[in-house]
C-alpha cells in the first residue's frame, strides 16, 4: 500500500493529524470537523462539529474511549450540513457503522471525508472513569505498545483495525501508525474521494510496505482471540435455554439499543404498543411454566439481533453500556458474523454493497430449497 | 384500621407461606416478586405455588422500578383476578403516578410492601461476596441502621414507608428472624387475611397520621440529614449553566434513564422525534453563533426537559443511576431537585391517588411568593 | 335515452367492458349463453408471459360483475331479434330456466353427488364427466349449478327428482320457465369470442390415443382439470418425449390466429414444470412473437430445453410405439417418433356467428368474424350504427388487445351519445 | 363507551352445522369479555339471514361483531352491506372462516370443533383491534392532458375532448401527425398517410375544447389522479395546466442503424430505411443514387431485433407493402424480401402477403443476413454461402422507445420495461393503465404495435378515462390504505422504491415518507420493506394480526 508520510513530534499522533487537518483546512480540501473533544470537566469525551482552528487544537481525534458511537453521532446531520467538506475522524468500527446508516439515507455521505485510523481498542468507559487522569496515561501507552490488556473485552477481539489489500472497511483516508517509524504516521487513500484530497495536497507518495508485517500481525492476534473467546461463548449461546440463561440478568434497560449505531427506529419495535399484552395474556404465559420474568427480555434480544445482526460492526458500544455486564456485544458479533457469511456480506465493507435485505438475488439460498 | 397480623415465622419463610395460602386458597391467581436465579435477579409472575419457593421478595435490588412494570400489567385494562405484588415503597408510589395518568389500575391489585431499608446498586448483584453482604444489609436493618453499599438515591430517601400499601411489613424489626407483623392498612387486605393467618392485634403503627416508633423516626430524619448534606456536596441549586455542563457533560444522549424511569411514561420521547434532530439551516446559525457544536445535539436539554417534564413526580428510585453507561448520578439530581419542586407545590407523589399532579392543576395562590 | 347497455358474451372482454360501462354509470345487460362467465380464458391454468394462474387472475373481475348493482347478468341467454336503432334498440332475449335460484343456492355441491346421469364434459374438452346438473369447473363463477335439459332424466319424462330432495337450501326449482325478455337499449357490444380449430383428419386428432389440440393440453396441466394437472398418456404412463405442433388449421383458415406460437411456447414450461427430462420438439413454420415482451419470454422457454424443427407439410400417423411426426424437412421426408402430441390449432370464429350476426342486422367478413368498419381505425365498430364488437369476435388476438378493444368500444358506445 | 360485541355462527346450511359442533363453539364463546350475544343461523348470506342479522346488530346495539362463516372472499362485501344497512361502520366486523379452513377440510368433528372455536376467538380478538374507516371522497378535474401529437394522441382527444371535459394535446414538434404523415399509404386500408391526419385536424380545428400546443413540452408534473397538475413549457413561456389524468402517446423511433452490429456495411450508397423509402415513394420518384431504376431491390426484415430483443410485430407487413409499393410503380423489377419468421399476426395479413407472393416477390428464409459492396450491392446469407445481388436495398428497422420516454417516466414516475418501452400496470388486464392511478400509455408509448393497435389503445385510454372521471362525479378512493406514522419515520426512503404506485413521495423538509391516499392501493408492500414499522396498513395492522395470531397459537 501507498501513502504519505508525515511527520509527528514525540509520537504524538494526535498531535500529528491536527496539524494534518489544520493544513487541510488552509489548502481548502477540509472546511470544517467532527472530532472527538475532551469535555469541559476532563472526565470524557464528546463529538464536535467545528470549524474553529483553535477548537481543532484542543480536539482529541484518537480518544481512549468511546462515548457516543461515531455513526449515531453523524446521525444528527442527516438533513444536511452547511459545510461541504467535512473531514470526519474516527475509529474503523464507526467508518462502517456510518456506511451501514448511509445505505439507509440516515447518514448523507456528501458532504463528508471520512477519516479512519489504526486502532488499537479503546479502554471500558467504566475503568475510564475511575479515574480519566490515569485513563490517559494508560492509553497513549496502549496508541504506541498495542498491548490489549486494558482495552475492551469487544476491541480485543476486533479484526478490523487497519486497512490492508483485504478490504475489510471502507474510509476515504486512513491514518496509520503502524509498521511507520518513530516520529512519524502516514496516511493512505481508501476511497476515490481520498486519492483527488492528497492529490490535491500534493504530498509525496510513498511506499508502505513496512507496515504489511505488524498489521498482518495484529490481526493474526485479534483473530487468535477471537477463536479462543468463541470456544468459551459459544455453548453459552447455542440453545433456547443456553440463551434464556445467557440473557437471564438482562433488566431490560435496552440501553445496549440506545447506544448501538445500528438500532435506527425511533420506535423499537419492542417498546411500541405492538407488544403490550392484557393481563390475561401474561397470566396465561406464565401458567404454563408456573413463573415468569417479568417482563421478559429474551425476545427482545433475539429481536433486536434479527433486526440489526446483518449491519452489526461489532463496535462494542452496547456491552461497554449494559450495566449488567452481559456480553452482549460478543452475542452479537458471533452471530452478525454468521448471518452476514450467509449473504456474502460484510457491513460497511464498501459504500456501493447494498444491504443484502433490499435487494433480491434469484440465486440466494438455493441451497435451502430442497 | 390500626391492626396487625403476628406471624411466628421468619420473614421471608412467613410471607412465602402466606403467599402459597392465597395462591391454593384461590383467592390470588398469582404472585408478583422478586426472585433470584445465580447472579440474575428479576421480578418474576408466579402462577404455580411450588415456584413461590423460588422467590425472594426481600432481595435488596430493584432491577426494574416495580412499579412501572405493575404499570405494563396493568395498562390495557384492569386485573380480573387479583395478583399480589410485594414492591418497594417508591416502586408503588411510581405505580400510583402513573395510575394518576391512566396507565394502570390498583384495581384487584393486592400491594404488599415494607419499611424500607433501601436497595443496592442493581450491578452488585454479580459481586462475589454478594450472599454476606446480604447477610450484612439485613443485620443493619434489623438493629435499625441504615446498611452500607446503597443506591446513592436509598441514602438520602426518607420515604421509606408506603403509606398506600395494602399490607406493611417493617423489617426494621429486631425479632425478624423469629416472627414478623404484618400492617393491615386497607379493607382490601383485611377481604384476604384473617386471624387464620396469625395472632390479630393491634397496631403501634398509625399510617394516616403518619405515627411511627421512634426507631423508624430516626430512621427517616438520619436520611433527612444525608439528603441536605448531598445537597450541600453537589449544590445543584448553584449549578448554573457551567456547573450543569460539568455535570452533564458526560452524557452521551443513550436516553436510558428515561428508559428505565417509572415515570418517564411517553410511547416516544420528543427528544427521539425529528423535532430534536438537527436541521440544516439551524446548524448553521448554531455554527455561526458558536465556534463548534456538539454532536449528537440536545443532550444537556434532554436531562433539562426530562427534569421539567418529570420532577413533580419523581420518586427518587434511582434506576437511572443504575443504568448511566457514564456513571453521572442522574437519580441524585433527579431526586434533590424534585424534591425541592415538590416542597413547592407541597405534593408527595404517589402519597394520595385522588390528589392531582401539581402541574395538571392550578390554583391561583400557588406560587406566588415567586411572583415579586 | 335508456342509459342502458346490451353486451353479449360474458369471456374477458364481455366482463371488461361491463365493468367499464357499470362504473361510467351505465345499466348494464350481459347475456351469456353458457351458465358461468369467464369464457375461455378460465380454462388456462398460467397465461403467458407471467404465468400467472388464469382463474386468480380474472375472479376478482368475475366477483365484481356479480357484486354490481349495475350489471344484470342473464346467463343460459341468447339474442333473439334486435330492431330499432342507436340510442333506442329494442331486443329480445330468450333466457333458458337454469332450474336452481341464484340467491338460494350455496354451491355446496351436494346435489350433483346424487344425479344419476353422467354425460362428458363439453368444458373439460370432455376429457372427464359431469352430471345432468352441474357447473362446468369446479371453482366456476357464479357457483351455481344449472341442469341440462337435454340429458336430465326428468326431463325426459322419468321420474326423478333426486337433485332437489338433495338440497337443503329449497334451491332446486323443475317449475321453472324458460323467460322471454323484452330490453331496452342504446348501444350493444358483440363480444362472443372463439372457438377452437377442430383439427383436419391427417393430424389423427380424435382417432390417434394421446394427440390432443391446445385446451384439451391446457384442461390436463390445470389443476382442477380432468387429471389435477398430472401429464399423463393414456396408459398411465409418463411421456417422455412430446411434439408439439405449430399451426395447426391455418392453411384451412388462411389466416395466423397470433397467439398460438407464444402459447406453445408456453406449454414448455408446463412440461418442463412436472416431467423434467421430458424431450421436447416444436414443429413450426414462422414463430409469431409480436410485440416487446414476446421474444424474451420465448428465449426463456428456448432454455428450458427443446427441439425447433421447421416445417410447414406435418401429418400425424400411429407408429408401433409412439405417435409419429411425419414431416419435410427441405425436400427430404422425415420422421419423429413422440409418445404425445399437442396440436396448437388456431381461433376461429364461433359457428353461430352468422345466426348472430343475422339477429344483429351485421356484416361478417370473409372469414366468419364480425366485419369491422374500417380496418385501421375502427376495428371496434361493426356495420352497423350503435353496434361494437370486441376481442377475438372481431379477430384472432391475445387477451391484451381483447381487453383494449373491451375498453375502446365502451369507449365508442360512450362517445355516441356524446357522454364525454 | 363499553364495547357490545356479537358473535354469529353461521350453519351454512349442512355444510357447517353438521361438520362442527355449533353448541360446543357457541358455549366457548358465550363468556368472553363483552360478548353479549352468540347466535346462529342457517344461512347469513339469505335474505332472511342477512335480515337477521341487520336486526340483531340493532337490538344490541353491538359496537363490534364477527361472523364465523365462510371465506371472506366470498361474502365479506355482503356482510360489509348489512353493518352499513345496521348503521355501523362497514369495518368493524371481523369474518372467521370455519368453512373451507375447518368444516370443509377436517374430518373428525371434534377436531374441527376445536379449530373453529380457536379462528372464532382470533377473529374476535381481532376485531376488538378494528377501527372505523371513513369513506373519502375526492373532487376530479375531468380535463385530460395529452402528450404527443401522433395518430394515438390525436385519436384520443378527439375521443375525450367534449363540451366537459377539455383537452390538451402537447407536442413537441411544429405540427401534429406524427409518424403516419411520412406513410404514403397505411396497412391495411392503404389510405395516404397525410390525408388521415389532415382529415383530423380539420375536426381539432373544429373543437372548441381541444386546446392544442405545438413544440410544447411538460417540464414538470405533481399530484395525481384526478388532480394533476402539469407545466408545460411553450417555446420560452410556462404554463400551468390542471387536469385529472394524463395519457402519454409520444409514439416510437426506428433504431439507430449505427447501433447495428454484423449487418456489414450499411453506409453506403442504396440503402434506405423504410421511413426513407416512404418518402420517395410519396415523391413518386423510386430511383437509386445515380438515378436509375433499380432492377432488383432486397427488403431485408427484422433489422435489430437482435439488439433490443424483441420483435416489432409490424415490420414484415411494412417490408410487404414495400413490395406492393414497387411492383406498382416499377413492374418487372426483382424484389427480394429475406425474413427470419413472418410475422403476420391477425385476419387480414396473410392473404396480403399471399397477394404479393402470388405476383412474383422472392421471399428467402434467412438467420443470418450480410450486406456487401463488392461491385454493387450483394446480400450475403446462408453462412455466406449465397450472395444475391441487388440495386437497392431497404431495411426494416425495429421499433425502439422515443427519446424522451425516460425522461418523461422519471416526472410521471411510472416504470419502463427492460425494453425501455413504458410499463403497462397490467400485461393482459390492464394494458392502457400504468401502476400511476389516472395516467395512461397508448400506442407505441407501450410498445410497438400497428396503426389499429395503437387506434384502439387510444380509444380503450379514452374509454377508461370515461368510464372513471366522470364529470361532476366525485372519487371514492380506496380506505384501506397504508399510513406512515410521522414520529417513527426514520427516512430512509426504502418504501419509496417497493411502492408499484408511485404513492410514497419524501417530504424533504421534514424527512419523512408520505402515503398519499388516493393513490395508495392498500398492497402493503411498504409495509414489508420499512424498517422501523413506521408504515401500518389500516385494517390490516400490526396489532390487529398479532393479536389474531396469538390467539390462534393458543
Amino acid at each position: 500500500m501507498d501513502g504519505v508520510i508525515l511527520k509527528a513530534q514525540n509520537n504524538d499522533f494526535n498531535k500529528g493529524i491536527k496539524s494534518f487537518l489544520l493544513s487541510g483546512l488552509k489548502n481548502g480540501v477540509f472546511d470544517s470537523f467532527i472530532l472527538s473533544m475532551q469535555v469541559p470537566a476532563k472526565d470524557s469525551y464528546a463529538w464536535i462539529l467545528t470549524y474553529d482552528e483553535g477548537l481543532v487544537k484542543s480536539s482529541t481525534p484518537i480518544s481512549p474511549i468511546m462515548t457516543v458511537q461515531g455513526a449515531r453521532a453523524l446521525k444528527s446531520l442527516r438533513t444536511g450540513t452547511p459545510t461541504q467538506k467535512i473531514a470526519v475522524v474516527m475509529r474503523p468500527c464507526e467508518m462502517r457503522a456510518v456506511i451501514e446508516l448511509s445505505k439507509l439515507n440516515q447518514i448523507n455521505l456528501n458532504d463528508l471525508i471520512l477519516i479512519s485510523y489504526d486502532c488499537p481498542g479503546t479502554l471500558p468507559i467504566k475503568n475510564y472513569l475511575e479515574d480519566p487522569e490515569k485513563g490517559e496515561e494508560v492509553f497513549n501507552k496502549i496508541l504506541l505498545d498495542w498491548d490489549d490488556k486494558n482495552i475492551r473485552e469487544t476491541c480485543k477481539l476486533c479484526d478490523k483495525v487497519s486497512v490492508q489489500e483485504e478490504k475489510t472497511f471502507q474510509s476515504d483516508l486512513h491514518i496509520t501508525t503502524l509498521g511507520i517509524e518513530q516520529n512519524n504516521f502516514a496516511i493512505i487513500s481508501n476511497s476515490e474521494k481520498g486519492i483527488e484530497i492528497l492529490n490535491e495536497l500534493k504530498l509525496e507518495i510513498k511506499n508502505l510496505s513496512s507496515r504489511d508485517e505488524p498489521v498482518k500481525k495484529i490481526i493474526e492476534t485479534r483473530r487468535k482471540n477471537r477463536e479462543n473467546s468463541r470456544k468459551e461463548l459459544i455453548p453459552q449461546l447455542i440453545g433456547l435455554d443456553a440463551l434464556s440463561e445467557f440473557f437471564s440478568k438482562c433488566i431490560n434497560c435496552k440501553v445496549c439499543r440506545s447506544v448501538c449505531p445500528i438500532c435506527y427506529c425511533r420506535q423499537c419495535y419492542f417498546s411500541s404498543e405492538k407488544v403490550k399484552y392484557s393481563m390475561e395474556d401474561y397470566l396465561l404465559q406464565a401458567s404454563t411454566r408456573g413463573n415468569m420474568k417479568f417482563l421478559p427480555s429474551l425476545l427482545f434480544q433475539v429481536g433486536r439481533m434479527t433486526h440489526m445482526s446483518l449491519s452489526c460492526v461489532n463496535c462494542g458500544a452496547c456491552e461497554d453500556a449494559c450495566p449488567m455486564d452481559i456480553k452482549v456485544g460478543q452475542a452479537f458479533s458471533y452471530v452478525g458474523d454468521n448471518v452476514q457469511k450467509l449473504f456474502d456480506y460484510l457491513p460497511g465493507r464498501s459504500f456501493e454493497e447494498p444491504l443484502p435485505l433490499s435487494v433480491y438475488r434469484e440465486e440466494e439460498f438455493k441451497e435451502i430449497e430442497n | 384500621m390500626n391492626k396487625k397480623i403476628k406471624i411466628n415465622k421468619s420473614v421471608e419463610t412467613g410471607l412465602k407461606e402466606l403467599l402459597i395460602s392465597l395462591l391454593e386458597s384461590r383467592k390470588i391467581k398469582a404472585v408478583f416478586t422478586l426472585e433470584r436465579n445465580k447472579d440474575a435477579v428479576y421480578y418474576s409472575l408466579i402462577t404455580d405455588l411450588e415456584k413461590v419457593d423460588q422467590a425472594s421478595p426481600f432481595l435488596p435490588f430493584m432491577p426494574a422500578n416495580g412499579g412501572k412494570l405493575l404499570s405494563k400489567l396493568t395498562d390495557i385494562k384492569s386485573i380480573s383476578e387479583p395478583i399480589a405484588a410485594v414492591i418497594h415503597p417508591c416502586e408503588l408510589a411510581a405505580f400510583i403516578e402513573l395510575i394518576k395518568k391512566q396507565q394502570g389500575s390498583l384495581d384487584n391489585l393486592l400491594i404488599i410492601s415494607s419499611v424500607c431499608p433501601g436497595v443496592m446498586p442493581i450491578n452488585n448483584i454479580s459481586e462475589t461476596n454478594l450472599d454476606e453482604k446480604i447477610k450484612k444489609y439485613f443485620e443493619s436493618a434489623k438493629n435499625s441502621n441504615i446498611p452500607t453499599g446503597l443506591r446513592e438515591n436509598c441514602e438520602i430517601c426518607s420515604r421509606i414507608i408506603p403509606t398506600n400499601a395494602d399490607i406493611i411489613i417493617n423489617l426494621m424489626d429486631k425479632d425478624i428472624d423469629n416472627s414478623f407483623e404484618l400492617y393491615i392498612n386497607s379493607e382490601k387486605a383485611e377481604k384476604f387475611l384473617g386471624d387464620e393467618n396469625g395472632e390479630i392485634l393491634d397496631s403501634d403503627f398509625d399510617f394516616a397520621n403518619n405515627t411511627f416508633p421512634q426507631n423508624i423516626k430516626d430512621i427517616i430524619s438520619q436520611k433527612e440529614k444525608n439528603r441536605i448534606a448531598v445537597n450541600e456536596k453537589y449544590k445543584f441549586d448553584q449549578l448554573g449553566m457551567d456547573g450543569l455542563i460539568d455535570l452533564f457533560g458526560k452524557c452521551i444522549g443513550c436516553h436510558s434513564c428515561g428508559g428505565v424511569c417509572p415515570i418517564c411514561y411517553c410511547e416516544l420521547c420528543d427528544f427521539d422525534s425529528a423535532e430534536h434532530e438537527y436541521k440544516k439551516n439551524v446548524l448553521k446559525s448554531d455554527l455561526n453563533s458558536r465556534a463548534g457544536v456538539r454532536l449528537p445535539p440536545n443532550t444537556i436539554l434532554y436531562q433539562l426537559g426530562r427534569l421539567n417534564h418529570i420532577s413533580t413526580s419523581c420518586v427518587g428510585c434511582g434506576m437511572c443511576t443504575d443504568v448511566c453507561p457514564v456513571d453521572i448520578p442522574v437519580g441524585m439530581i433527579f431526586s434533590s431537585i424534585g424534591n425541592s419542586v415538590q416542597e413547592l407545590f407541597k405534593y408527595i407523589p404517589g402519597e394520595n391517588l385522588e390528589e392531582a399532579n401539581p402541574i395538571t392543576v392550578y390554583k391561583k395562590e400557588e406560587l406566588t411568593n415567586f411572583e415579586d | 335515452m335508456e342509459n342502458n347497455i346490451l353486451v353479449i358474451g360474458a369471456g374477458i372482454t364481455g366482463i371488461e367492458a361491463s365493468i367499464l360501462l357499470a362504473n361510467a354509470g351505465k345499466h348494464v345487460y350481459l347475456v351469456e349463453k353458457s351458465p358461468i362467465i369467464g369464457g375461455n380464458i378460465i380454462k388456462f391454468e398460467h397465461v403467458f408471459p407471467n404465468f400467472e394462474c388464469a382463474t386468480c387472475l380474472v375472479s376478482p373481475r368475475q366477483q365484481e360483475v356479480l357484486q354490481n348493482s349495475n350489471i344484470e347478468l342473464l346467463l343460459l341467454s341468447e339474442v333473439k331479434k334486435v330492431t330499432g336503432k342507436p340510442g333506442a334498440f329494442s331486443v329480445k332475449i330468450k333466457k333458458q330456466a337454469r332450474y336452481v335460484d341464484m340467491e338460494n343456492c350455496i354451491g355446496c355441491g351436494a346435489c350433483y353427488d346424487v344425479c344419476p346421469v353422467k354425460i362428458p364434459n363439453e368444458y373439460e374438452e370432455n376429457l372427464m364427466q359431469r352430471f345432468a346438473i352441474y357447473v362446468p369447473y369446479s371453482g366456476s363463477l357464479p357457483n351455481v349449478p344449472a341442469i341440462d335439459t337435454e340429458n336430465c332424466i326428468r326431463f325426459a319424462g322419468e321420474e326423478c327428482n333426486a337433485c332437489q330432495e338433495s338440497c337443503m337450501f329449497e334451491a332446486i326449482n323443475y317449475d321453472e320457465k324458460d323467460e322471454e325478455l323484452d330490453l331496452k337499449v342504446d348501444a350493444i357490444i358483440v363480444s362472443t369470442g372463439f372457438q377452437q380449430h377442430k383439427p383436419v383428419a391427417k393430424y389423427g386428432w380424435g382417432t390417434i390415443d394421446d394427440v390432443y389440440n391446445a385446451f384439451e393440453f391446457e384442461r390436463i396441466f390445470a389443476s382442477n382439470g380432468p387429471t389435477t394437472g398430472e401429464i399423463k398418456k393414456k396408459d398411465g404412463s409418463e411421456p417422455k418425449s412430446i411434439a408439439i405442433i405449430h399451426c395447426v388449421g391455418r392453411d384451412e383458415n388462411k389466416y395466423c390466429s397470433a397467439v398460438c406460437c407464444i402459447n406453445s411456447l408456453k406449454f414448455i414450461h408446463y412440461l418442463k414444470e412436472k416431467i423434467e427430462d421430458i424431450k421436447i420438439t416444436n414443429f413450426y413454420r414462422d414463430l409469431c412473437l409480436p410485440g416487446k415482451k414476446y421474444d424474451k419470454f420465448a428465449g426463456d422457454m428456448k432454455s428450458l430445453g427443446t427441439d425447433f424443427i421447421r416445417s410447414d407439410d406435418i401429418e400425424i400417423s400411429s407408429g408401433d410405439k409412439s405417435i409419429l411426426v411425419n414431416y419435410m424437412n427441405g425436400d427430404a421426408k422425415k420422421q419423429l417418433p413422440a409418445d404425445m402430441v399437442i396440436l396448437s390449432s388456431s381461433i376461429e370464429p364461433q359457428k353461430d356467428n352468422n345466426d348472430l350476426a343475422k339477429v344483429l342486422g351485421i356484416e361478417l367478413d370473409s372469414f366468419g368474424f364480425f366485419q369491422e368498419s374500417d380496418p385501421d381505425f375502427g376495428t371496434e365498430t361493426s356495420t352497423r350504427d350503435g353496434i361494437y364488437i370486441a376481442g377475438c369476435a372481431q379477430a384472432p388476438k391475445d387477451i391484451q388487445n381483447c381487453v383494449t378493444q373491451a375498453q375502446s368500444a365502451v369507449e365508442k358506445a360512450l362517445f355516441q351519445f356524446n357522454l364525454k | 363507551m363499553k364495547e357490545r360485541i356479537g358473535i354469529f355462527l353461521c350453519e351454512c346450511g349442512p355444510n357447517i352445522a353438521e361438520k362442527i359442533d355449533l353448541d360446543k363453539v357457541k358455549e366457548a364463546l358465550e363468556h368472553l369479555p363483552n360478548v353479549v350475544i352468540v347466535a346462529r343461523h342457517k344461512l347469513f348470506c339469505s335474505l332472511q339471514g342477512k335480515e337477521f342479522l341487520k336486526e340483531s346488530i340493532k337490538e344490541n346495539n353491538l359496537t363490534r361483531f364477527v361472523i364465523a362463516a365462510c371465506s371472506p372472499k366470498q361474502h365479506e362485501l355482503t356482510f360489509m352491506i348489512v353493518a352499513e344497512d345496521a348503521g355501523m361502520n362497514p369495518h368493524l366486523f371481523q369474518m372467521a372462516n370455519i368453512r373451507e379452513q375447518c368444516a370443509w377440510i377436517i374430518e373428525d368433528k371434534d377436531e374441527a370443533t376445536k379449530k373453529a372455536i380457536l379462528y372464532i376467538k382470533a377473529a374476535y380478538k381481532r376485531v376488538i383491534y378494528h377501527e372505523s374507516l371513513d369513506k373519502k371522497e375526492i373532487v376530479a378535474n375531468p380535463d385530460v392532458l395529452v402528450i404527443g401529437g401522433g395518430i394515438a394522441g390525436i385519436e384520443a382527444s378527439l375521443a375525450l375532448a367534449g363540451p366537459d371535459r377539455k383537452v390538451y394535446l402537447i407536442e413537441k414538434t411544429e405540427s401534429l401527425g406524427g409518424k403516419i404523415k411520412e406513410f404514403d399509404e397505411v396497412f391495411i386500408s392503404f389510405k395516404n398517410g397525410q390525408s388521415i391526419i389532415d382529415e383530423r385536424l380539420e375536426r381539432i380545428e373544429k373543437e372548441d375544447n381541444i386546446e392544442t400546443r405545438l413544440q410544447a413540452e411538460v417540464i414538470d408534473v405533481k399530484g395525481f389522479l384526478g388532480n394533476f397538475i402539469v407545466i408545460v413549457k411553450t417555446g420560452d413561456s410556462e404554463e400551468k395546466i390542471q387536469v385529472g389524468a394524463i395519457i402519454v402517446a409520444i409514439g416510437f423511433e426506428l433504431i439507430n442503424l449505427s447501433q447495428l452490429k454484423g449487418y456489414g456495411s450499411l453506409d453506403c450508397d442504396d440503402i434506405y430505411t423504410g421511413l426513407e423509402f416512404e418518402k420517395m415513394k410519396k415523391e413518386g420518384k423510386i430511383t437509386t443514387k445515380s438515378g436509375s431504376v433499380p432492377k432488383s431491390v432486397g427488403i431485408i426484415h427484422c433489422i435489430g431485433r437482435n439488439e433490443v430483443g424483441y420483435c416489432s410485430g409490424v415490420c414484415c407487413l411494412s417490408s410487404i407493402k414495400f413490395s406492393k409499393y414497387i411492383q406498382d410503380k416499377l413492374p418487372g423489377t426483382n424484389i427480394f424480401e429475406f425474413y427470419r419468421d413472418l410475422t403476420l399476426p391477425d385476419k387480414a395479413y396473410q392473404k396480403f402477403y399471399e397477394n404479393i407472393e402470388n405476383k412474383g416477390v422472392n421471399f428467402i428464409q434467412a438467420d443470418d443476413i450480410k450486406i456487401a459492396n463488392e461491385k454493387g450491392l450483394k446480400i450475403k446469407y446462408n453462412k455466406n454461402k449465397s450472395t444475391q445481388p441487388v440495386d437497392m436495398i431497404i431495411l426494416s428497422p425495429a421499433y425502439v422507445p422515443a427519446k424522451d420516454s425516460n425522461s418523461l417516466a422519471e416526472m410521471l414516475r411510472i416504470p419502463r420495461d427492460d425494453s425501455g418501452f413504458f410499463t403497462e400496470e397490467h400485461p393482459k388486464l390492464a394494458p392502457v393503465n400504468t401502476s400511476a392511478e389516472g395516467i395512461f400509455i397508448i400506442g407505441c408509448a407501450q410498445g410497438p404495435k400497428s396503426i389499429k393497435d395503437s387506434i384502439s389503445q387510444a380509444h380503450a385510454a379514452a374509454g377508461k378515462i370515461l368510464a372513471s372521471i366522470i364529470p361532476g362525479k366525485k372519487l371514492e378512493p380506496e380506505v384501506r390504505i397504508s399510513y406512515i406514522n410521522e414520529a417513527f419515520c426514520i427516512g430512509c426512503q426504502k418504501c419509496l422504491n417497493t411502492c408499484n404506485y408511485g404513492a410514497i413521495y419524501f417530504d424533504n423538509l421534514k424527512f419523512i415518507s408520505i402515503v398519499n391516499e388516493v393513490l395508495c392501493h392498500g398492497c402493503g408492500n411498504c409495509i414489508a420493506s420499512c424498517n422501523s414499522s413506521a408504515i401500518q396498513l389500516k385494517h390490516f395492522k400490526d396489532i390487529q394480526m398479532h393479536q389474531e395470531i396469538i390467539e390462534i397459537l393458543r
